[in-house]
């Protein structure tokens, strides 16, 4: 049971948030049910490592790190929930949308790891400092981000894969290990 | 004259060694557990105990695609699973046959146009039987098995060499595979 | 030459999966064994990545509602509960007090059928062959009443935006109250089956253990994060439809291993017939849909919403920008997290726990992939 | 008779026992525990070939027969393919040297025991063959487990053999049947022959022993390469044969071999097996799985010092005793299985299952702590 005052709603949990951030938050409004923080550009792992360890607000809980492709910019997008009140935050960082970098959070959330991977996989958002950036959902080809708004992925040729009988030749991977037919 | 030619005409040994071996074979078609979306649930509910689908001697299913007889394809096939799935097509000993299971299978479903989802499992592995639905319910299946039976019993030894000599499966016809 | 040891040991690379019979559909897991020893664990996901969140910008509103319970397809209201509250919040509207409580018990019959399977794979995985044929008996039963309810066995398209499809069908009350009766008996004979049974003790005590930091960090949730220890549920925390009118209790364990996540499901199954049988008694009248415009233009805007289901919190980011298709769609998956956990509680165990785990973790594909 | 005569038709009766005895367990054993499990878990089962469904089995080793032989190129061939004819060899030398009634077994060894004891472990190297020449990793750890528990297991089951062979004196099995005329070795010494049970279990491969072809962790164990007829040898010949070679020796050791009521005829030794064949089922639909490492516990920790005391204790009182041995012997053994039912039970399980679920009642908005 925490003895700290308790933050009923997104308004008190956002006068809070703006003066635990000042200086690093561009932002920070309530917003339907929630406190939407906009950091400014290059803050966000300092915003980050702050609001977790903060004792009123207490947000120890990332729900999920993602991003939005908003055609002329990118944004990552963190959930971030506390653990002791009914706050739900959301951390907004723009970044530059030919060039997307952010610095990993996931010393500061573990679970940041593995959503930080999909956001890279799905939107192409590059991970600084992430130990291991690499795709998880598709294995599409170098530079096809699915999710991205000008993003036609390429088709794979099935035909390479393709069951042709059994006397075809083979043309899978690892067909070598071919039974014998006996 | 190979093997398969002397035996080109039916007679009362063909005959009646076809009849016992697909007897054999459609009592006793164990399929292979690879569940790969939602109708895998739908598959798994058929063989407890509502459906059943033991009544028929296919509840024996094998984690291995070398002792099974039918693969029962449950589910979206995706681009990364598409080489597996052909893979273990390649594993399973003749004679095989293949179950499309739910609309994802048989087409691609709703999620055709997606840019990981193969649009159809016809388009990498011989399909014999195709249940729509999404999901097919457990007597859905249990039907789509049932003509997979019918096919079986309709199977001859002739057809099934000639199958397995040419290379590629033999589509379904009534006359069980002869020209 | 001689400082060679005689005897060369390597580690063995075990490939767990794609398709594998405890791979709960198509989960990969690349294993480094030491003998039956795990060393490290890299999962390998994606194999039903069927590019949901594209398919979403590419349809509207309405059109991509049928797709949602194809996500985690056992319990598939919750999804669709969750993408209307992201579009009642957004077109601010809430839906009458009936539809509310038609969503609870729609939802929790979903996390009894979701928690069957969950017990029952568990078990399967574990060895043990009858349980899983005992719950998907019970489970037959809950798929008929969501039969009566919505029409469909497992996709269900119930949930509308202001309300739900149908309201309750004739017979309905009846039947799942029959069921209600005879339900908590069934989960009894679950626990003599399985609860007591020395083996399974052995195999589930001890196992997987996840301390609550652990799984705070990692950003586990529903029955995984409270067998932890830490009570937070979403129906409490982040309180939404009829639940704060609802008496119910929020079992935790206290050691964060695969029993007490066992036992967690075990009581919830109980607390859900406590819920269903609360919302049947306190069914308000009036109707249960309210008229909205037939093409659903959301205004811009963000919002996150969660939903409580059987495995944890399910929670849609939507971003619109006021036309008829979602503009951005982002889906919060609590297998995917308890997913990523693997890596760090199964190095050091056998072979035979990495499926005892996973089993206590309760992981689709379908919703881990989207 | 001139002896030649005699010789060609005992190997004639030897060959088609032998073979007959695992080739019926193999029709007989897969269609009962497919029924009755299916009993258990509130199924059917196979019914629709032939009268209730008997035919299964032949339908199931007919088709297996038709299927096509597949050997891995990477296999070591010679070895793969030879590897199912080698674990033929226990079931159909072991059952010569059983009594099937009053003067009526193939081979009336004066070392039956040894003789049954040796020949079991052919199985041993079959499946480590197997596990071997398949190429694949999920055989190689199948096989290895497999030799290791059986190896293990070997040992209980020969230390109560023993103490059969010393209350009767001889090794040969018609002396023991002969000795068990007016009480049979359960009622004397219950503890071996639940030993024995729980040892033969380990043997056979058997639930909760079934590691060696864990289907939910190593897909198929050392068959996971096999098809075809080859499977079916294994599937069915060798591993149901091998349950039969277990019932009949225990039967024979335990439960007074042909002897009945009425009168001593083969009739009592099937109805025999076929008990402890249904305990086999009984087992497999109710128990989980054992973990490789619990498993050689047990057998080194608990069973083969259980073993050794019962030997000991009742070699002692055999000694001090020469006329009159079987009453004390008898006592002491059903006072420890009282006491290991009565005591252990409950404290182990009081041990195990500490009360850890917390019920956190349905609480204001935002108490939930970490």
């Amino acid at each position: 049971m925490s003895a700290e005052p308790f933050v009923t709603g997104s308004e008190e949990a956002a006068g809070l948030a703006e003066e635990l951030l000042a200086g690093l938050a561009a932002e920070v409004y309530p917003d339907a049910g929630r406190v939407v923080i906009v950091l400014q550009p290059g803050r966000l792992h300092e915003a980050a490592l702050k609001l977790r360890d903060d004792k009123q607000l207490s947000f120890k809980y990332l729900s999920f790190a993602g991003g939005v492709d908003h055609k002329d910019r990118m944004e990552a997008i963190y959930i971030l929930r506390s653990v002791n009140h009914s706050v739900v935050a959301e951390l907004r960082a723009p970044l530059d949308r030919s060039l997307p970098v952010a610095p990993t959070v996931s010393d500061v959330w573990s679970t940041a790891g593995w959503h930080e991977r999909e956001t890279f996989d799905l939107l192409g958002i590059e991970y600084e400092g992430h130990p291991d950036l690499r795709r998880i959902l598709t294995d599409a080809a170098d530079g096809v981000h699915p999710l991205r708004k000008d993003s036609r992925p390429q088709r794979v040729k099935r035909e390479e894969w393709r069951f042709e009988g059994i006397g075809a030749p083979r043309r899978l991977p690892g067909e070598e290990e071919r039974i014998n037919r006996s | 004259m190979s093997v398969i030619e002397k035996f080109e005409h039916r007679n009362i040994l063909t005959t009646t060694t076809d009849r016992l071996f697909n007897w054999a074979r459609l009592n006793s078609l164990w399929p292979f557990t690879y569940g790969l979306a939602c109708c895998a649930i739908e598959m798994i509910s058929t063989a407890m105990p509502r459906h059943d689908i033991a009544r028929f001697g296919m509840e024996a299913f094998r984690a291995t695609p070398r002792q099974s007889d039918v693969m029962i394809l449950s589910g979206t096939i995706t681009d990364k699973m598409a080489p597996v799935l052909v893979h273990l097509y390649h594993q399973m000993a003749e004679p095989r046959w293949v179950v499309a299971m739910g609309a994802c299978t048989c087409g691609g479903g709703m999620f055709w146009d997606s840019y990981n989802v193969v649009q159809g499992a016809d388009l990498l592995v011989p399909v014999d039987i195709y249940i729509p639905g999404c999901p097919p319910r457990p007597e859905a299946l249990l039907y789509g098995m049932r003509q997979l039976q019918e096919k079986v019993r309709q199977q001859t030894q002739v057809g099934l060499a000639r199958r397995l000599a040419a290379g590629t499966m033999v589509q379904y016809d009534p006359n069980g595979g002869e020209k | 030459m001689q400082n060679e040891p005689d005897l060369r040991l390597e580690e063995m690379v075990l490939n767990m999966g794609p398709q594998h019979p405890s791979a709960h559909g198509v989960l990969r897991l690349v294993l480094h064994l030491d003998g039956e020893m795990i060393v490290s664990v890299d999962p390998s996901i994606g194999y039903l990545h069927r590019g949901f969140e594209k398919l979403a910008e590419n349809r509207t509103y309405l059109q991509f509602f049928s797709m949602l319970s194809r996500l985690d397809y056992l319990a598939g209201f919750f999804m669709e509960w969750t993408y209307v509250r992201c579009i009642e919040g957004l077109m601010e509207i809430g839906p009458p007090p009936r539809a509310e409580y038609l969503r609870v018990i729609a939802g929790e019959l979903n996390r009894i059928i979701s928690h069957h399977m969950a017990i029952g794979d568990y078990l399967l995985n574990l060895g043990a062959v009858t349980p899983v044929l005992w719950t998907f008996r019970d489970r037959e039963d809950v798929l008929d009443l969501l039969e009566m309810l919505t029409g469909q066995r497992m996709m269900y398209n119930y949930a509308r935006v202001g309300g739900v499809r149908y309201d309750l069908p004739d017979g309905f009350e009846e039947q799942c109250r029959k069921f209600l009766r005879r339900f908590p008996v069934m989960i009894d004979e679950y626990e003599q089956l399985i609860t007591g049974n020395e083996i399974f003790l052995a195999r589930s005590l001890g196992m997987g253990v996840i301390t609550a930091e652990q799984a705070l960090d990692y950003g586990l949730s529903g029955p995984n994060l409270r067998a932890s220890g830490v009570a937070m549920d979403l129906r409490r925390h982040d309180p939404y439809s009829a639940y704060p009118e609802l008496d119910f209790d929020i079992p935790t364990g206290a050691s964060g291993d695969s029993f007490d996540r066992y036992k967690c499901r075990i009581e919830e199954l109980r607390q859900s017939v406590r819920i269903i049988e609360q919302a049947l008694d306190a069914l308000p009248g009036g109707p249960v849909n309210m008229r909205i415009p037939p093409m659903l233009r959301p205004p811009a805007g963000a919002i996150y919403r969660a939903v409580e289901t059987g495995r944890g919190e399910w929670g849609n980011y939507l971003v619109s920008d006021g036309s008829l298709r979602p503009y951005r769609l982002k889906m919060r998956d609590s297998c995917f997290v308890a997913l990523s956990t693997m890596p760090k509680i199964l190095p050091g165990h056998n072979i035979a726990d990495v499926v005892g785990i996973a089993g206590s973790l309760d992981l689709i594909m379908g919703a881990v992939d989207r | 008779m001139s002896w030649g005569l005699s010789f060609v038709i005992h190997l004639i009766a030897a060959l088609v026992i032998g073979l007959a005895v695992p080739a019926l367990s193999a029709l007989v054993f897969p269609f009962a525990v497919r029924r009755l499990s299916g009993f258990m878990s509130d199924r059917l089962g196979p019914n629709r070939v032939g009268p209730a469904g008997f035919f299964q089995p032949i339908a199931d080793f007919l088709k297996l027969l038709l299927k096509e032989d597949v050997a891995p190129l990477k296999a070591d061939r010679r070895l793969f393919r030879l590897a199912p004819a080698i674990a033929f060899i226990t079931p159909v030398l072991a059952v010569s040297v059983i009594p099937f009634s009053k003067g009526f077994t193939i081979a009336n060894l004066n070392v039956g025991l040894v003789f049954i004891v040796a020949f079991s472990s052919f199985t041993v190297l079959g499946i480590l063959l197997a596990g071997w020449a398949s190429h694949n990793k999920y055989s190689l750890l199948g096989g290895l487990r497999s030799v290791a528990q059986m190896v293990s297991y070997e040992i209980p089951m020969i230390l109560n053999i023993i103490i059969i062979a010393m209350l009767v004196g001889s090794l040969s099995l018609n002396d023991v049947v002969g000795a068990q005329g007016k009480i049979w070795f359960i009622a004397v010494q219950p503890l071996a022959f639940l030993v024995f049970i729980v040892a033969g279990m380990a043997e056979l491969n058997r639930t909760p022993f079934d590691l060696p072809e864990a289907e939910s962790e190593l897909v198929a164990g050392y068959l996971t390469e096999y098809s075809g007829m080859r499977f079916g040898f294994f599937y069915g010949l060798v591993e149901w044969g091998n349950a039969s070679i277990w019932a009949l020796t225990g039967a024979t050791l335990f439960l007074g071999g042909w002897r009945g009521p009425f009168a001593g005829n083969p009739g009592w030794l099937i109805l025999k097996v076929l008990v402890l064949a249904f305990a086999v089922i009984w087992f497999f639909a109710t128990f989980p799985r054992l973990q490789v490492d619990q498993l050689m516990n047990f057998a080194w920790k608990v069973l083969i010092p259980l073993s050794l005391v019962n030997l000991g204790v009742t070699g002692l009182l055999i000694i001090l005793l020469p006329n009159s041995f079987l009453p004390p012997v008898a006592a002491f053994s059903w006072a420890s299985v009282i006491t290991i039912i009565l005591l252990m039970g409950p404290v182990l399980r009081k041990a195990l299952l500490r009360k850890r679920l917390k019920l956190n009642p349905g609480t204001e908005l935002g108490t939930s702590q970490s």
